[in-house]
């Protein structure tokens, strides 16, 4: 077959024996000896016995795919070498997502090949084989088709499997499917029903606003579509440089990366959630000349920020847009509220192709706990879910499981809830799998598998098919659901063949669907409606008894980190490793408390806390977070994971156990422990490292741009291309998806907390955050920082041995095996962004992280070498990115386009903040970033002329978003 | 064997002085003075010649110049240039520090050399000669007496009287 | 007199010969010049290569488009292999190893150390001979390395591509090669 | 005609400098000088040499423990981190190489400025520049990360292009610098025991000592000749080693002066260093000389007056090392660069200030009651200042490097440092080293110059005629 992103369709994954697999790879474990390990005497190369035709040792082949990381699904392009896929980015084709991807789905190309993957069937603690496992499970199955079975899932956006899962119901009058999300948006999904008579998840379009209102949404970390929204976002931004304004208010208790990002962030305790958006509601209404009675002014929230909020919003009603991440309908009734008087509904608040990336439903959940408790549930189905970790009752969900006769669950691994199931079929890695998605009613995607399976795992719809009595083959199936609905919704390919090959090579497929909700009137939402009516008096009973509340108790404030989200990429060290956007910290929550709290129990970040709330416990670090509500604790769930692997398993503590409770209470241990940070120091000490700008001075000047500084030496001549690298800081949210893409691509190591404690973490690039003005306004920048290639590098003039020179075309090289590892560089480096190997990390035990596991060692980049104890390292431009495409453009006789070589930052970078390029070429879109007025070099008095410059980040108000004051934090 | 020396050994360096003096001004030669430390009014006493170790000092130091001037030149600007943060290949400035160096270093080991050499001082050297006690707290004072002429007594008279411990009439060390 | 200056010259001599020895030694640690291992199946490139003139980039057709050169899979074999009726013992064995589905597991004769990134397909993009680094592989029964490989022996290449302007310009930044 | 008589005395009148100061005391013949000084190499060492050897040895036994743990397992076995690259490792180099400088600096400067008093001293404090250099030397070599390709630095013709070295690297010049010193000092040192040696031989009683002696004396005679020539070789080598000693700290002082963080970058530091330098070293030599003296029985020959003359010079060095703190601030006020003046508020008052504030006590305070006559010539006040100066020094290194690096330009960057007790051994051994190597020579080698001390009694006989 010479069509190369279907090579597989020849041979259907089952075919392909994991012996056949090493086959494959087998002259690349030579090559990546290579690349990784030291040389032996005698190297042998084990040719293909027979070479597939799309792969060639050493070349580089993507397949388009469907993230598996979370129901986000985005679309995503998986790059293999010799068949080891070994670096995932996001698919540019895809009109949602674009080409950006998050940390953890970068991450998601390394719990490929976690080690603590399940290696085959289980049934009751023992491996097994399927058919073993089939002839256990089916006649149960069929045993219990007369009374109930349920599939208790997270949220499927495949349409395929969902279509699967429909005959089932068909085929047992009693199956269920129950969907629970860990984090849940059943409240807004009801909410919707309630208002619009669909239960949906609205699709939100950030890029349509003009000024938005969060209420404690982190829609730019982990909220709902994180990449989607950021770039959206950060498009809007874009777009706003030169047109009006834009605004973003955020109300929250702790510090997320969208409260982070927001240019003016208002303390809100959980408690006063509801009545924030009551406010906001009247005060929106009032400006609308909408009668309401019944809202009394509630005197708990801040009505001026609020009433300013609201300005803005009615400035630009029908370009505004309010979302809030809380559960409770009522609250999300009055947010539909807000954005129906304002009008947002139809433009930034899209109904007609609602967003199914949740489908969550508590009180279905909640049922079917009571039901297993009652027994009459015969057989429970466990995919994509873990509620023994992350259920609120947890305890009382395994008392529930015991009564169940059959229990399967279709986990990776034997996780906290595989391990009380009576059958473990463990499912391949996405990477591993056909798959489709449809995260946006209409917006499909697919997913291919980019290596023949690692385990004895399998599919969970060929189980399914299988216990359905069919055959299985997931593959036809998809085939056949999409030639059946998705062919017909398109008039451009004419055979199904032709349709189904292009979409496969696209990885996605668009199209309007029809509107699924029924038709309503934005007219009729400007007015108070019952839904209204009884949301407020909801809210209003809540908050009064939200009120009282003993002054030894805070209140408790749960979020999703943005690397490991719910819990469930515990075991992942890249992402274990990757310093939280906004505190920095890794390996661990914590609890978040403000000063004034910290100052009230004598506490000191490090310190232990026990956090208590009724007989539920958990003991945790103190960490005194700037800009935290000064009542309220906020901990990250999705840690202290039980059964998450050897990287995992107990770090931190897992506070979903208090997701019940709305207040705890703390009290000190006395113990310490280190939080490992990777930044201790957060005051930019007015040092004008991250500057801004405001709107008028970008109007006024832009065209003058500084002359460069004067320098004593003859200017060098330079190669035929001068790379360079401009950052905008009026972009970059610091989501950090670009550490954990720089550590993919150049095989950086994770060293452990412990390491990151005594400050020696190794990534190239690092997201530096600084925070300014007190508690209540906090502001906050964020700043990438890698080797700046400095045209005068004062790391090279003082190394003794040549090992960091030059290059011709502008980037300073650092030579690994010439290094004697002086570390007078990374002295005399004024950015600090040079990495010193201080032990030997690859193969060593110590460090079983990423390069010592055979197996996990298949992630590495053949391209980059792992560099040995002793020398330093540090970014490289991607230095290999740029001879791949620049032979690429030798071979095929063409110029080298401006875009055609991107960094793995810049690929990753949902905002598109990080943009590579030749300033030989005045065309190119760097040439002309550093030619504009925004443009700077950090550091430029220094005279090191560096070639990654920063575009300043443009706000309406100087005291906004610049920390620039000299500040206690 | 033949007693072709006289030699007068005493123990304080002024009688030394006037002794040598002395057998110089009768029209003696003086073979050499073997003394436990310098003595400088010797060298005119015994008149001897400056010693040329200065030259070769400058010697050895404009070689050890040159030799590392030419090292960092021609290794950073002839064989290998390189950009090391954006100096020029020929950073004199930079340059000057080591060649100051082995400017020193060539000039130190060319004086050592030079002493070692011209004063044949070499392991396995030759011993030394009239008495051990020469280099302990004894001046000898080594009178050439080969001309038959010579009356050896008178000379060692002579000696007697300048001060000296005692004499003995020898044959020439070496 | 005599005895001190001979026995310095003598030892100034030894120590002169010693270091001379020592330096020569070091300088080739790590170079496996003539190296040249017997291969699990005697393939000569003699016959193929030489005799039978078979373009080398009709086997190792990685060169043209991979960082690997590669080691020609068995089916590449049996393209000709497959209609030929000749036999030796050396084409039986590797029949056999098809049928049991086990690759061959030749010996890498030309070996770089880990840390240097060398790509074929740039070489030939850049129209570099083969024989310019592997020596003449068609009179060669067993594959020897003649060259000696060593990072000396790449630049003296690069620096003459720099001045001989009839050949496309080689790079001599560090970067080119390491990282 | 013939003098048959000798002259009259007064016609060898010294002139009256010579005269003033009296460099030894008692009035021992040349032979009870060679007796003396010979005693402890001929007698058997005594207890106290014993237990200190003991101690030294065991020190060093540490040290070579933590090295080799070091060497085999990483650099990052000590506190170091991604921002503070250097501490103790260079700490301890400059340290070290500081002390080396009043050996070079008492033989050569003094001998050229013709002070006498040097000759009592200027052996022993030779034999510990070489020691001290020894010292120092070890630590830029285990402060690499991979200090088995060390031999890099080396412009050697090679298999890589060939591929030479930076000379634009401070470092290099360090690599010049210190292995000159050392190649320098151990000539001068050796050439200046050339004529002892041959003493030892003539003296020796064992045949093994009289062959080692006899290789090591190259047949040293005592010729009229050869003493010309010799006095000139060592006024050249003198005149050779000043500027050296003084190029040397210099250089070192340029790995801090050429880089551009503040606190490092200074136009100060040459003379500052090479101040600070002379003051350890001598502080060093008090320290050793002043035990040596006593447990040797050489108080004869190293006199309160040299413990006198030697403290005055490490009032001046250490006042001008006050001075250069005081400059330093200076600039960073009247600079009006902010890192530059973060860095020295951060000094003053920042989480490092204790070490600050022991180096101004040690250095720039306790050498201000050497002003005081009485307290030059207090051996027990001498000792403990000596003991104070040589802390004070370490932690001015200390101050300077580590207080630069752990807070530079990022304040994203900014870390603490904590050194390990791998560190901590590593240090403890190079004094093991040190101390090892100067029990060792005070029992092998003759540690007064004989024939120098000679030349001034002899001296003063004539004078005394």
């Amino acid at each position: 077959m010479a069509e190369p992103l279907t090579f597989w369709r020849e041979r259907p994954e089952a075919d392909t024996s994991r012996r056949d697999f090493l086959t494959r790879i087998g002259f690349t474990l030579a090559a990546s000896a290579l690349a990784g390990c030291s040389r032996g005497p005698v190297q042998q190369a084990i040719p293909f016995l027979n070479k597939p035709e799309e792969i060639t040792p050493g070349v580089a082949s993507w397949y388009a795919t469907t993230c598996g990381g979370c129901s986000s699904a985005c679309a995503l392009l998986a790059k293999t070498r010799d068949g080891r896929p070994i670096k995932i980015e996001g698919n540019a084709e895809s009109r949602l997502f674009g080409g950006g991807t998050c940390a953890a789905g970068q991450a998601t190309v390394l719990s490929l090949y976690d080690p603590d993957r399940a290696r085959g069937p289980v049934w009751r603690g023992n491996a097994t084989t399927w058919e073993a496992i089939d002839k256990e499970i089916q006649p149960r199955l069929t045993a219990a088709a007369e009374r109930r079975v349920v599939l208790l899932s997270g949220t499927i956006t495949s349409p395929s499997t969902r279509a699967l899962i429909a005959e089932w119901s068909s085929r047992f009058p009693h199956f269920s499917h129950i969907v629970y999300d860990a984090v849940s948006f059943s409240g807004l999904r009801e909410a919707t029903r309630r208002v619009f008579g669909v239960a949906a998840v609205p699709h939100f379009r950030f890029d349509e606003a003009n000024t938005i209102v969060g209420l404690d949404a982190d829609f730019l970390g982990t909220w709902l579509s994180p990449v989607e929204f950021t770039r959206q976002y950060a498009g809007r931004r874009r777009r706003a440089l030169d047109q009006d304004r834009v605004r973003h208010h955020h109300f929250e208790a702790g510090v997320s990366l969208t409260g982070s990002n927001a240019d003016r962030r208002i303390l809100m305790p959980p408690s006063a959630h509801g009545a924030t958006a009551l406010a906001l509601l009247r005060q929106i209404a009032a400006r609308a000349g909408v009668a309401i009675d019944g809202l009394a002014l509630d005197a708990t929230v801040d009505n001026n920020a609020i009433a300013v909020a609201a300005d803005d919003l009615w400035r630009d009603r029908g370009h505004s847009l309010v979302v809030s991440g809380s559960n409770e309908p009522s609250v999300q009734v009055i947010v539909h509220a807000i954005n129906g008087v304002l009008g947002n509904v139809g433009t930034t608040v899209d109904l007609d192709a609602p967003s199914l990336q949740k489908q969550g439903d508590d009180a279905a959940v909640a049922a079917l706990v009571d039901d297993m408790e009652r027994g009459d549930v015969h057989a429970l189905l466990v995919y994509g879910a873990n509620p023994v970790y992350d259920y609120r009752e947890a305890s009382r969900f395994v008392r529930a499981m015991e009564s169940v006769a059959l229990t399967v669950s279709f986990a990776d691994r034997v996780d906290e809830t595989a391990a009380h199931c009576h059958a473990v079929c463990p499912d391949h890695h996405f990477l591993e799998a056909w798959g489709d998605a449809e995260p946006v009613a209409g917006s499909f995607s697919l997913a291919q598998p980019t290596i023949a399976p690692l385990f004895d795992t399998r599919a969970v719809q060929d189980s399914l098919l299988v216990w359905l009595g069919r055959a299985p083959g997931f593959y036809g199936y998809i085939r056949e659901t999409w030639r059946r609905d998705r062919f017909p919704r398109q008039t451009r390919y004419q055979s199904f063949d032709e349709f189904w090959d292009h979409s496969l090579h696209d990885g996605v497929f668009e199209t309007r669907p029809a509107p699924v909700a029924p038709s309503r009137s934005p007219e009729r939402l400007a007015l108070p409606t019952d839904a209204w009516r009884a949301a407020a008096s909801e809210i209003e009973r809540g908050s009064r008894d939200a009120a009282n509340r003993s002054s030894t108790e805070y209140e408790l404030h749960l979020y999703e980190t943005v690397a490991l989200g719910d819990g469930r990429h515990a075991n992942n060290p890249w992402l274990q490793e990757l310093p939280d956007p906004v505190s920095k910290i890794t390996w661990g929550n914590f609890v978040a408390v403000s000063a004034a709290a910290a100052g009230r129990l004598g506490v000191e970040s490090g310190d232990v806390l026990r956090v208590s709330s009724g007989d539920r416990v958990v003991e945790l670090p103190a960490f005194v977070q700037p800009g935290q509500s000064s009542d309220t604790v906020s901990i990250a769930r999705g840690y202290g994971r039980e059964r998450a692997g050897r990287v995992g398993t107990g770090v931190g503590a897992n506070a979903v156990r208090f997701a019940a409770a709305r207040v705890v209470t703390l009290a000190k241990t006395g113990r310490q422990q280190a939080l490992a940070a990777t930044q201790t120091h957060h005051s930019v000490e007015g040092r004008p490292i991250v500057r801004t700008l405001t709107r008028d001075q970008l109007r006024q000047h832009d065209a003058a741009v500084e002359a460069p500084l004067a320098t004593l030496y003859p200017p060098r001549e330079g190669g035929q291309h001068h790379w360079a690298m401009a950052v905008d800081l009026n972009a970059c949210t610091g989501c950090s998806a670009c550490v954990t893409a720089c550590q993919a691509e150049n095989n950086v190591p994770v060293v452990g907390a412990d390491e990151v404690r005594r400050g020696r973490e190794m990534h190239w690039i690092r997201v530096d955050r600084y925070y300014g003005g007190t508690d209540a306004q906090l502001t906050t920048a964020v700043q990438p920082m890698m080797c700046q290639h400095c045209e005068n590098a004062p790391c090279e003039t003082v190394c003794p041995v040549l090992a960091t020179v030059h290059s011709s075309d502008g980037i300073n090289q650092q030579v690994y095996n010439r290094c004697v590892g002086t570390r007078y560089c990374e002295n005399n480096c004024p950015y600090k962004v040079r990495r010193f190997n201080w032990f030997q990390y690859a193969g060593n035990e110590r460090f079983d992280y990423t390069l010592t596991d055979p197996l996990e060692r298949m992630v590495l980049n053949p391209d980059v070498v792992v560099r040995a104890r002793g020398v330093m390292e540090k970014c490289s431009l991607c230095v290999q990115r740029i001879q791949t495409e620049k032979l690429a453009a030798r071979r095929e006789d063409r110029p080298l386009a401006d875009g055609r070589i991107q960094t793995a930052c810049g690929q990753s970078c949902p905002a598109d903040a990080i943009v590579f390029g030749d300033l030989n070429d005045p065309n190119s879109r760097v040439a002309k970033l550093r030619a504009g007025r925004r443009h700077y070099t950090v550091l430029e008095e220094l005279g090191t002329r560096p070639n990654v410059g920063y575009l300043m980040r443009v706000v309406d108000d100087e005291r906004e978003q610049t920390p620039h004051t000299e500040t206690r934090l | 064997m033949r007693r072709d020396v006289v030699v007068g050994r005493f123990h304080q360096e002024p009688m030394v002085i006037d002794a040598v003096h002395a057998v110089r001004s009768c029209g003696l030669r003086i073979a050499d003075v073997y003394s436990p430390y310098p003595i400088h009014r010797l060298d005119e006493a015994m008149a001897i010649a400056r010693s040329r170790l200065p030259l070769v000092a400058l010697a050895g130091g404009v070689g050890g110049l040159i030799a590392a001037l030419a090292l960092e030149l021609y290794t950073s600007v002839i064989d290998w240039p390189l950009n090391v943060g954006g100096k020029p290949d020929a950073s004199l400035l930079a340059f000057i520090p080591i060649a100051f160096e082995l400017t020193i270093l060539g000039a130190g080991l060319a004086t050592a050399a030079g002493l070692l050499i011209r004063s044949r001082l070499a392991p396995f050297g030759a011993a030394p000669v009239v008495d051990r006690s020469a280099t302990d707290d004894t001046f000898a004072v080594v009178v050439h007496c080969r001309d038959s002429a010579i009356d050896r007594r008178l000379v060692e008279q002579l000696l007697l009287n300048y001060g000296a411990m005692s004499v003995e009439s020898r044959g020439l060390p070496r | 007199m005599v005895s001190w200056q001979l026995a310095a010259a003598t030892a100034a001599l030894t120590c002169a010969i010693a270091a001379a020895v020592l330096a020569r030694e070091l300088s080739r640690v790590g170079v496996h010049q003539g190296y040249a291992p017997a291969q699990p199946i005697a393939f000569s490139h003699k016959l193929h290569a030489g005799d039978f003139r078979v373009p080398c980039l009709y086997c190792h057709f990685g060169a043209r488009t991979s960082r690997h050169a590669g080691i020609p899979p068995a089916n590449v074999c049996m393209n000709c292999h497959g209609l030929l009726q000749k036999q030796t013992t050396d084409l039986e064995l590797l029949k056999e190893l098809i049928d049991q589905q086990r690759p061959v597991a030749w010996i890498k004769v030309h070996n770089l150390p880990d840390f240097v990134y060398f790509n074929h397909s740039q070489h030939v993009t850049a129209h570099v001979e083969c024989q310019a680094c592997h020596g003449h592989v068609e009179r060669m029964t067993r594959v020897e390395q003649q060259a000696p490989l060593t990072m000396g022996w790449c630049i003296d290449c690069h620096r003459q591509r720099r001045t001989d302007f009839t050949v496309p310009a080689a790079n001599l930044d560090c970067g080119k090669c390491h990282y | 005609m013939i003098a048959w008589s000798a002259p009259a005395a007064d016609r060898h009148a010294e002139p009256p400098s010579r005269r003033r100061t009296r460099w030894i005391d008692g009035d021992p013949t040349l032979r009870d000088i060679t007796d003396d000084v010979m005693r402890p190499l001929t007698s058997r060492p005594g207890a106290a040499w014993w237990a200190a050897f003991a101690v030294a040895a065991s020190a060093l036994a540490i040290g070579a423990a933590s090295v080799t743990y070091e060497v085999t397992t990483g650099i990052g076995t000590w506190g170091l981190n991604k921002t503070v690259g250097w501490a103790f490792d260079i700490t301890n180099f400059v340290f070290w190489v500081g002390i080396g400088h009043a050996g070079t600096l008492i033989s050569a400067i003094l001998l050229l400025l013709r002070q006498q008093w040097r000759t009592a001293i200027s052996r022993s404090a030779e034999a510990m520049t070489i020691f001290a250099v020894m010292c120092a030397a070890m630590f830029p070599l285990i402060h690499m990360g991979r200090p088995w390709l060390a031999f890099w630095v080396l412009p050697y013709p090679n298999s890589r292009g060939p591929l030479w070295v930076n000379f634009r690297s401070p470092l290099l010049w360090d690599v010049f610098a210190i292995n000159t010193y050392l190649t320098i000092s151990l000539v001068f040192w050796y050439v200046g025991m050339i004529p002892d040696f041959a003493t030892l031989r003539d003296r020796a009683q064992s045949p093994l000592r009289r062959f080692a002696y006899s290789m090591l004396s190259l047949g040293w005679d005592g010729s009229a000749r050869t003493w010309s020539r010799y006095e000139t070789a060592s006024t050249l080598l003198a005149g050779l080693a000043t500027p050296l000693v003084i190029s040397v700290h210099t250089i070192v002082s340029m790995d801090f002066a050429t880089s551009v963080l503040p606190g490092w970058h200074a136009t100060i530091f040459p003379p500052y260093f090479v101040a600070g330098a002379v003051f350890s070293g001598f502080a060093m030599v008090l320290t050793l000389l002043i035990i040596v003296r006593r447990v040797m029985r050489l108080e004869r020959y190293i006199t309160l007056r040299h413990l006198d003359a030697m403290a005055k010079i490490m009032l001046l060095t250490g006042s001008i090392v006050g001075l250069a703190y005081a400059t330093e601030f200076y600039n960073a006020w009247y600079g009006h660069n902010v890192y530059e003046r973060a860095v020295f508020l951060n000094r003053v008052t920042g989480p490092y200030a204790w070490g600050f504030w022991i180096m101004v006590g040690c250095n720039a305070c306790a050498p201000q009651l050497l002003w005081i006559r009485r307290l030059r010539r207090n051996v027990p006040i001498l000792f403990a200042l000596s003991i104070a100066v040589n802390v004070g020094m370490w932690f001015e290194r200390f101050i300077i490097i580590v207080t630069s690096l752990h807070r530079s330009f990022l304040p994203s960057t900014w870390t603490m440092y904590r050194p390990s007790m791998i560190e901590v051994g590593t240090l403890i051994g190079s004094f093991g080293l040190f101390f090892t190597c100067f029990l060792l020579f005070v029992r092998l080698l003759p540690m007064i110059a004989m024939w120098e001390v000679k030349a001034l009694a002899g001296h003063r006989d004539e004078a005394t005629r």
